[in-house]
Order: structure tokens, then C-alpha cells, then sequence
């Protein structure tokens, strides 16, 4: 058994849509939210003025003043702990944490304040806060600075984990991660911010923890989830052109997992490749893969195969570093092997 | 400013209160019907007492896992208190926090916690959200000695002092940090030199075992930090007669040190004082510690007599 | 591809044993390696004066002196830290963690500082040293205080993570960690220290990275590690009564995670429940499960089950925390589900 | 105790090697040779230069991820350093370091580490290896203002203090951690302040713009760290003339403050010091900057022709 949060949403929807980055979508989120409800406040490392480090707010700390904008100390443990302190008396703050490396330091914050305040003392308590942060690879920062570790904050009850792949599911689901009443952790992949997508325009609100298909195949499932969808959905391309059609998963939370939908896809094309960035030892494949043996035993034609980012620390040297990480070429081959 | 005669007798049945509840706890403890990790409070009263006193109701206050005094002093119901040590759901966490984790939404007392330190970033949170709103509040944050060398405590003294956070942080040095004596574990002896790290006003040596001192003290710091200049810092020297949790073995210190400081008792030292003041009889003392006695059995009664959570309550409050 | 590091080690046996609590197994390993080695130390918090909260390191004080056995502040991150810099400049620290719940604040001195720092320095330093810490709920220590996260640190290339089930393994692997020149992360398990064993008297080290057949069967494969090792084996008891035999796999470390024994047992018997401690999103079982299905999908007769402690944050309360727990019914009736 | 006449010249040589290794490296970057975070030393020369003969050879030296400048100091060479720049199989860390992560085990210098304060607790660490064994080596551990905010800080300096381990902890103040300025982030502006809550002797405002200054600061704390009374802490004022990093708006300061802060440029006054002192002609002077700039120019040769790692490398080096 697994324990769920309520996390069903309001989706209003006029069905307009204008093109929009992934950052752009994030920033309309946080600034539609923040107009609508004055106990959103911001805090984090060069979050005012700066403008954050990836410009996600800029022009906020003049727009909304220092009181909602806040600046902190380098102190990642205060940061969120603070965050869940305010959010116990009442407000909704919007925790930034640079990068989800720096997220390690938090952890005690993480999962023994935001995760356990409201269960260890019976209910009481209320964490209502969004803590926002980078992810990924491949940006030759070095080992200490390219984790993609965001399952593991996943592993404990009580935090949601979100992870976006396109700019609209971000925008729709941080509005839902704001207006949720418990700690989310929110992780944007800072190699998503340029991409582009459709957003619709007016008040547009996700249901947190439902998967979504982001391409539809019949021959194999691809399950990915943040930058991952884009390196499927490369590798769907590729695929078919030799005739394999796939269909794309994402599964955009990692808590709640909603396998829902790749049991779903699984059954139908009874084969499945996860694509993962971080390394795969007790990873979101392992996870996935545990899952559909459990859940459609009798509609597997072949093993789950996993994709994931190679068993070392990250290098720093380009082409060492690329190729220590999954990309479409990988999962392209992964899929042949059980085709 | 001074301690009404009403308050200087609540503080006796208080601190009486505190101390049979905690000797109560022990015996309970070691019969099975209290599990865990139990910290006691026995040696610190004056502290909670003070404190009482020395805020406002509507103040916060946050404390670690030796929270059992604290959450007395705060009015937390002595038998949800103690129902909670025996994991009843008529426990003010439901039976799923125990000893450690009390907590009091609605006398806004936010909780003891286990890591040390953890919760020095939720005090500075809980002054934020205040500040935020105008609300003048003050947030008593207290910590160990040992808990002044820990990240948390650097990190989130910072950043109070940088945003003038509205917190008394209150050390209460009881000499050790388990085993560890304050000067094996922190670089410096005074504690509240810390604070000079914070640019804080601080209050070093202050007498724990006194509690008009105590209560005088807190006062003037809550006064401070409610004032808007930010947060304010205690150094409270006190003592604790019993080992760290149950289970102790004690070859930190021996057992003279133990009962030299038995002598600056707090309790004994304020039934002196009522009575050289004539605030009480000892007639009138003898009958607050039979009350206070009194309502330990009452609360074990309540304890004892209430369900454990049902089985399917695991899977309650985890999500809001 | 999985790294692997060279965990080869002598291992002298006599073959004369000695009945001996887990506690004084792990003793022994300390009191006989710092008699051996000079350039061993331990530090942490009341591992001196104190003789360790557990009273795995009385009577080290003063036998080896306060340079050799060094109380430290309440500062875990900086016990971790320290450890590293003097590992790095030749010292062979054993640093202590007084639970694992404690670690989650040294996650980033753990995995950025011990594990990165001679890969990403192209292995000019080496850190020879051990983390020693506890584990484990049951214990009625509430929420914060009794996680089972141990697999967390080994999802990271670098650190070694072993986790002992029984007395001899405990020395054995305890030795072997101390004499090995990368971190390694030994996690004791609390409620195991009283058990008992036979305990080889000589200088016994094992291997790091090896699983063990603790108990042999033909029906279904048991897979566990540290205090569910236990459980598997009453388990396997209860499940003789009824006529099933089942083996039992000891995984002892989770990096390197051996499962090439688990394989081989499952392709004997079919069928395989993974018995862990921690919660079941992204843990042992998933990675268990996942490496069956892809190394063993032909011997697949049924799914491999998961027992986990439920997806709550433990609970004080007695028997509400023991529901929530792992045990040996738990894993009859998911045995039951597959055969 | 002044710096010999060779050391002298050197030193200018050597800051003149780190600037124009500076300035190269933010060309190269640009040109997409370097990639990942590039922190430029730029303004800071004088603080490496001056540690670079305020220590003995043997003693630690251990920084953050703004470290070009202390290892060159150090004497990693400079074909190496840049080779590690460029990801090259021939850099310090054979490419899997880059910028950031630059080391030389032979020369004892411990690293750049890029996690904030995380190399704090490291130097603690070999510090206590080298007290543990007699060896009278100091550690010298530099660090950021905004390092000094986190909980790494606080654990390793208060540590170091219990055991009078011989450390310098050198604050390189160069008023900005990112886009925050010290007083946004630190409760006291005088950073070495802090030091008061470890009881360690410290030095304020250090002049690090002046090298001689600030070697003889450098060189009395690790004396007093050498003669085994434990860490002394230096806050050096500094100021970086580039950004934080590559690609950094810069909206936290105006174009003035930068140009006025060159005012008092490392380089130009010891280059004016010299030849008051008649240490060197401006002859002389241009001599060691061409020198530097050759050297640096070899070194983007040497970079250049050095091959990446071999794809089989990605597997090298993670465990010993
Ligand atoms: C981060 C962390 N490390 C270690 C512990 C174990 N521990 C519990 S209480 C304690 C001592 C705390 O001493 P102090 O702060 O002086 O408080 P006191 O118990 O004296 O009230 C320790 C080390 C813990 N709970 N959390
Ligand atoms: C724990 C952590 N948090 C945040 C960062 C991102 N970051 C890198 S450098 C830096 C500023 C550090 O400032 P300071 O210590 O003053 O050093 P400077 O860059 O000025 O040399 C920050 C916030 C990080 N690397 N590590
Ligand atoms: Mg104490
Ligand atoms: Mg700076």
C-alpha cells in the first residue's frame, strides 16, 4: 500500500494556448500565483536581486519588494527549514534551492521537518511550501554539481516530488504544487528552460501525481520522466524510421508514482525501456521495472530494460561527461535488444 | 514586573508538576508502559516556569525532544501529555509522536524535535511568518548547549539576525551535551559568546535555578525581540539530575557533582523564597505539591484508560 | 555497467570459532584493527568517555587514549568532513554516526566530499575510511529517528555500503572495510547488537561486495540484508511447517551489489520475495526485482514480491509502529501470493 | 621578515601570470574551449601571491571553486592547469575536474572544492592528520564572505578549535557572495567577527590589495597556527573586478564601484612599490610580464595539443 495525498485540482482551461518557454512558463506560475494570494512569499539564494540564477525571477524583488522576495544567506539548511516554519504559521513560502545538489544539505530539512511535521504530531500541523530547484547533467559542472538525485527525495512519505518535462505541465504543475497544502519538491531541468511549448493562457492548474503519454506508440513503452522525455522522445524518432513504434510515458511525479498509465501502455505493447538520468542502482527504473513485473507479469514479452546515467561521478572533460549520460542512441539500442 | 502572588504559586504547583510528572515517567518507563527515547527534564523547571511567565499565550514556543516541562509550563493538558508518552490516541500528537515530538497547535507550542538543532530554522520560520504579517509576536526558541555547535544553529541565528527575526534564543546549558561536557564540545565556555558571531544582544550566565532571574530575563528579551529590533540571546546555566535519556551509564560525571548541584535546587529554592516572603505557608506548599501530585496520578489514570490508535490510523495525517 | 572496486581480501580462518554477540564482534574488529594500525582513530559523538551510545567502543578511551578515541561536538558534517581531510592526508579514521537518521545531515560531506574526491581529482587522493553508523526502527524512537535509508548512500558511485546481518559477517566486513582504501559506510543494525553467533577467533576478513546463503531451500529465494536477514529466517521456519522450503540470501553489502547469488538461487527456485526495511519506492526490492527480471526473466515463474515497511513515517506508538514494520508473517503471506 | 628581493620579483611574475591566466581563461570560455562555471581570480592576485611565500612548501593549502589563482601560486604548473581547463587527459585532474576542481597531491594542494564550505571540515580533517603524526605542517584553508554563512563553517571552525588544530581560515572578503553583498547576508560586517565564537585569535581588514600586508598577516597566523596553539582566523578584503562567474548580469553593483575599486589594483601597486623601492626598473617589470603572458600562451599550446581522456578513463579512478 502506498499513502496519497488528495491532489486532485482545479483545471480551468479556455483551451487557448500561446508558444512559451519552459523558464517563461515557470515564471508565469510563480507570478499568477503570487498576485493572487499575499502569503506566497520567495526565498532562496539569489533569488531578488539577481533575478535568480536562471532568470526565473527576474524583475520580481522590484515588482513585489523585498518582503516577498527574499535574498538569503548561503545556508541551504535554513533555507528550507525556515520555509517550513513559516509554512507551519501560516504562510506559503516558495523555497529555492540553486541546485538539487545542494539539496543533500537540506535533507534532514527535507524529509525530518517538511516531510514528518505534519504526521509525527498527529495532524496538527499543516507544511504548505513549494520548494523549487535545478536538476541534470551534462553541463561539464564537474561530479559535485550534476546529480540528478530527485527519487531519493522521493523515497519518503510525506514530500510530493515533482518533475516537469514540457512548459506547459510545469506551469500547470506548479500552480498545483503552490496551491497544494503540503511540501513539494519541484525540480526544473536546467537544460529544459530554453525549450519551447505550447501554454495555455489563462489560470491553467495539473493535477499533481498523473502520468501523462507524451507520444502514442504500440511496440514499446519508453517511460522517462523531466529532460529524460525530450532524450525518448528523440529516441521515438529514430525508431521510427526502422519501423518501431513507441509510446512515451512520462511520468512527471515521482511521488505519487502513477504507473497507472504505463501499465496501461505496457499491456498493450508488452515491452518497456526506462530512461533515467541518474545512475540506475536503486533507481526510477528499478522502481518501474518492480512495478510492471508486479502489476502485468503475464503481458511481458521481454525484460524492462534500463537507461540510465553510467555508474561514475560525472566528469568534467565534454565528450567523457556525454558520454556517461543516456541519450537517444542508448535507448534506441535498448529497445533492439528486446525487439 | 515582578511575579504576581497568583503566578509565584501557580510557578510552585508548576515546577512540583513538572517534577512528579518527570519522576513519574521514570517508573513508568522502567515498567514498560513509556517505550523510546525519554528525556528527562528533572533539575531544569525554573526555565519552563519562567518562560510561562514570561510570555505572552499567543507567543510560540519550539523546543528539542527534552520537551516534557516545557509542554507543561505551556498548559498542554497533563493528560494528553502523558497520554502521548504511553502512544494513546488521546495523545496530544495521537500516540504517533511519544515523548520527543509534543506539540500544541492550538497554544501555538510548535513542537519538541529530535534533530538537534532542526528546529532552530522552524523558530526563525514561525518569527518570520509573524513579521510578515505584523503580528508582534515572539518566538522562544530553547536548545541544548550540546545544539550550539551543530550547521542548523549557525545557519538559522544568521539569518534571524540578518532579517531581525523576533526570537529569544534561549541555551539552556545544563553542563553537558550527553556525555560531553560544554567545554569538550564548544570552543568557547560561555555560550552566549556565540551571539557576538550574530551581532545579538546576549544575556550570558544567567542563574537557571532561579527562576525570578530567569523569568526577569526572558522577559526583558521577549520585550526586545517584540520591539522590532530583532532577535536576543540567553546563556541559562542549569542542571539535570538525571542521565541524558533512560539508560544513561553516567561515567561522565560522578555522583557528588550530581548532588553538589542538588543544592541550587529550583523548587527548593523557590518554596524558600515564598516563604521568607510570605507568599506561602508551608502548609500552602505542601498542599500545591499533594494538587500537583494529584493530577500526575489523574493523568496516568487517563493514560492508562485510553485506546491505543486504532491500526488503520497509520495511514492517517501523513498528507493534508 | 555497474563500477566495482577491487574488494578482494585476505581472509586467514583457523576455523575455530567462539559464541559472540553482534555488539562484541564489531568490538573486536575495532579493539584488534587499532592494536594493528596506528593510523586508525575513531571519532564521533560519546565514542570516548562515553564508550559509545551503543557500547560498541567502551573501555577504547582509555586503553587507547584520548588522540586515538576523540568525543567530538555534535556536528555531523563535520565529523564526516574531518574524517575525509585526514583520510586524504593518510590517516585511517573511523568516524561515527550515532544512527543513520543523523547521516542525512552528512548526505553532502558522504557523496560530494568521500565519494567524489579521487574520481573527480583524477585519483590522485584516496580515503581510507569508515563511517560507522546504526539503523533501524522498532524501536518506538518515532518518525526522525528510525529510518532504514542505508541503500540512499549507495545509490552513489564511490561509497561502499555494507550492512551486516550476523556476528561473524560483522567482523569480518568490519575488518574488511577498515583495511579498504575507498569510504565505505558500515551500518550496524540497533536491534541486532544482542544477537549472538559463532565468531572465528583469528584475524577473519571477508570480502565487501559478496552475498551469503544463510539458510538453503528449493521453493522460493528469500533476499535480505542486516535485521531482515532475521525475519527471512523465521519466515523460512514458519514456511517449512507448511512444506516450503525456503532459501535465504544474505545481500550484506548494497554496493557493490552482489546478485549473482541471488540468481543463482532464483533460477532453482522461481520465485523470490525481497524482505527490506525501508519503504518500497525506489529501494532494494525494486533493484532486486529489476535485475531478476532482466538476468533471470526466462526462470521467472511468478513476480518477485516486495515487503517493505509501509509508506508511512514510523509512528511511537508500539504496536502501530510494529504494523508498519516488516515480519515474518508478512513475508509467509507474500510467499504464499507465489507459490 | 619582508620578502626577499627575489621573492619580490617573483611575486609580480607570478600575479601577472595569474591575471593574464585570468583573462585568457575568460576569452577561451567565450570561445567555447572551457566550459562548465569559470570563476575568475581577477583583483584577488595578491592573496595567493602573498600565501604563496607566507607558507612553507609543505604546508596544506585547501580553497573553493574560485582556485586558478592559489594554484598557480602554489606552483601547479601552469600547462597543466590550463590543460585541466580545457578537459584535457594532461590537466591536474586528468579532465574530470575542470575549473573548479583543480589539485596536486605533490605540492599539498588539497583542491578546490565547489560545494560551499564543504572544504572547511576537509582542512579540519588534514590538519588533524598531520597533529595527529607530530608534523608541524599549518593548513591554510580560503574560503569566501559567503561561506561563512553556512552551517560547514560553524562545525569546522568550532571543531578545529576544541583541538587546537593548526589552521588558517582566511576569509578572501571580496564583499559579494554571487549577487549578495556581505551585509545582506551576514549578520556582522566585520566577518571576522565570528571567529570570537570559536575564541579564536583573529585579524579584521586585512588590506588584500596589499601584498606585503598581507603576507605578514599571513605569515604570523601561521606561526601562531605552527607553535600548536591552535587556528587563527584572517578576514582579508579583497574585490573580484569580474563577475561571480562566466554569464553572471552583474545587477547587484554599478560600473563605478568596479572602476573605483581598480583604484587600488594588486598588481599596479606592487609594480609601483618595486620601483619606489627601487626593487626593479620598469624595464625589469615589463620583462616578468612578458614572461607571464609567454607562459600563459604556452600553456593554451600545451592545452591545446594535449589529448581529451580516452572514452575507457570515464571507468578510472573511482575507487582506489
Ligand atoms: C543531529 C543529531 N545528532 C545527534 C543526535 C543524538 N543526540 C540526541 S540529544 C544529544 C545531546 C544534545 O545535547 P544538548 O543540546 O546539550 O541538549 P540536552 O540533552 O542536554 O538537553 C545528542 C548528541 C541527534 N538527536 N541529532
Ligand atoms: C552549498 C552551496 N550553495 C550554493 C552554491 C552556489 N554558489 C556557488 S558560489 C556561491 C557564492 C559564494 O560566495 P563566496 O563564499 O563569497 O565566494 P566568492 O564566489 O565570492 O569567491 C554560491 C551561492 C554552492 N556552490 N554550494
Ligand atoms: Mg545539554
Ligand atoms: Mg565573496
Amino acid at each position: 500500500m502506498t499513502s496519497t495525498p488528495d491532489v486532485a485540482q482545479a483545471s480551468a482551461q479556455s483551451g487557448e494556448t500561446v508558444t512559451k518557454t519552459f523558464r517563461e512558463a515557470i515564471t508565469d506560475a510563480l507570478w499568477e500565483e503570487m498576485e493572487r494570494d499575499e502569503s506566497i512569499f520567495i526565498m532562496g539564494e539569489e533569488v531578488g536581486v539577481w533575478g535568480g540564477t536562471y532568470a526565473v525571477t527576474r524583475g520580481f524583488h522590484d515588482h513585489f519588494g523585498e518582503k516577498r522576495v527574499r535574498d538569503t544567506p548561503i545556508a541551504e539548511q535554513a533555507i528550507v527549514g525556515a520555509a517550513v516554519g513559516a509554512a507551519m504559521n501560516g504562510l506559503r513560502p516558495i523555497a529555492e534551492i540553486m541546485t538539487i545538489n545542494f539539496a543533500f544539505l537540506a535533507l534532514d530539512a527535507l524529509v525530518n521537518l517538511a516531510a514528518k511535521a505534519r504526521y509525527m504530531f498527529g495532524g496538527q500541523f499543516k507544511v504548505p511550501m513549494v520548494v523549487r530547484t535545478t536538476t541534470g547533467g551534462g553541463r561539464q559542472l564537474g561530479a559535485t554539481h550534476s546529480h540528478s538525485p530527485e527519487h531519493i527525495f522521493a523515497h519518503f512519505p510525506g514530500l510530493l516530488v515533482v518533475v516537469p518535462s514540457t512548459p506547459a505541465d510545469a506551469k500547470g504543475l506548479l500552480k498545483a504544487a503552490i496551491r497544494n497544502d503540503n511540501p513539494v519538491l519541484f525540480v526544473e531541468h536546467s537544460t529544459l528552460y530554453q525549450t519551447r511549448g505550447e501554454v495555455p493562457v489563462d489560470d491553467y492548474v495539473l493535477p499533481l501525481g498523473k502520468a501523462d503519454i507524451k507520444r502514442e506508440g504500440t511496440d514499446v513503452t519508453l517511460v522517462s520522466c523531466a529532460k529524460m522525455v525530450q532524450v525518448s522522445l528523440e529516441a521515438a524518432k529514430e525508431l521510427e524510421k526502422e519501423g518501431i513504434s513507441a509510446e512515451v510515458v512520462d511520468l512527471r511525479s515521482l511521488r505519487p508514482l502513477d504507473t497507472d498509465l504505463v501499465m496501461e501502455s505496457f499491456r498493450k505493447t508488452n515491452r518497456c525501456v526506462v530512461v533515467e538520468e541518474s545512475h540506475a542502482l536503486y533507481g526510477i527504473g528499478a522502481e518501474v521495472a518492480a512495478r510492471i513485473q508486479e502489476q502485468a507479469f503475464d503481458w511481458m514479452d521481454a525484460p524492462v530494460q534500463r537507461v540510465a546515467t553510467e555508474d561514475v561521478p560525472l566528469p568534467y572533460s565534454r565528450d567523457l561527461e556525454q558520454s556517461a549520460l543516456p541519450d537517444a542512441q542508448k535507448v534506441v539500442n535498448a529497445v533492439k535488444q528486446i525487439i | 514586573m515582578a511575579l504576581t502572588k497568583k503566578q509565584s504559586l501557580e510557578a510552585y504547583r508548576l515546577m512540583n508538576l513538572i517534577r512528579r510528572f518527570e519522576e513519574k515517567c521514570a517508573e513508568l518507563y522502567a515498567a514498560g508502559d513509556i517505550g523510546g527515547f525519554l528525556h528527562l527534564y528533572i533539575g531544569q523547571e525554573a526555565i519552563a516556569a519562567a518562560a510561562r511567565y514570561a510570555l505572552r499565550d499567543d507567543d510560540n514556543i519550539i523546543t528539542a525532544y527534552r520537551d516534557h516541562g516545557i509542554a507543561l509550563a505551556r498548559g498542554l493538558p497533563t493528560d494528553q501529555v502523558m497520554a502521548e508518552m504511553f502512544g494513546k490516541a488521546t495523545g496530544t500528537s495521537k500516540g504517533k509522536g511519544g515523548s520527543m515530538h509534543l506539540a500544541d497547535i492550538d497554544k501555538r507550542f510548535w513542537g519538541g524535535w529530535a534533530i538537534v538543532g532542526s528546529h532552530l530554522p522552524l523558530a526563525a520560520g514561525l518569527a518570520l511568518a509573524d513579521q510578515y504579517r505584523d503580528e508582534d509576536r515572539v518566538t522562544l526558541a530553547l536548545m541544548g548547549d550540546g545544539a550550539t555547535n551543530i550547521g542548523y544553529f549557525h545557519e538559522a541565528l544568521n539569518m534571524a539576525a540578518v532579517w531581525k527575526l523576533p526570537v529569544v534564543w534561549l541555551v539552556e546549558n545544563n553542563q553537558y551535551g550527553m556525555g560531553t561536557a560544554v567545554t569538550r564540545a564548544s570552543a568557547v565556555a560561555d555560550i552566549a559568546k556565540k551571539a557576538e558571531a550574530y551581532g545579538m544582544p546576549c544575556c550570558m550566565q544567567v542563574d537557571g535555578m532561579d527562576l525570578l532571574e530567569t523569568y526577569e530575563m526572558i522577559k526583558e528579551a521577549a520585550a526586545y525581540a517584540r520591539s522590532g529590533q530583532g532577535s536576543f540571546f540567553l546563556e541559562v546555566n542549569t542542571y539535570r539530575y538525571r542521565g541524558h535519556s533512560m539508560g544513561d551509564p553516567e561515567r561522565y560525571r560522578q555522583a557528588h557533582e550530581v548532588e553538589a548541584q542538588k543544592a541550587t535546587d529550583p523548587i527548593v529554592r523557590w518554596a524558600e523564597h515564598l516563604k521568607e516572603q510570605k507568599i506561602a505557608t508551608a502548609k500552602k506548599l505542601a498542599e500545591l505539591e499533594q494538587e500537583a501530585e494529584d493530577e500526575v496520578e489523574a493523568a496516568i489514570e487517563f493514560a492508562r484508560n485510553s485506546p491505543f490508535p486504532a491500526p488503520e490510523e497509520l495511514y492517517d495525517d501523513i498528507y493534508a
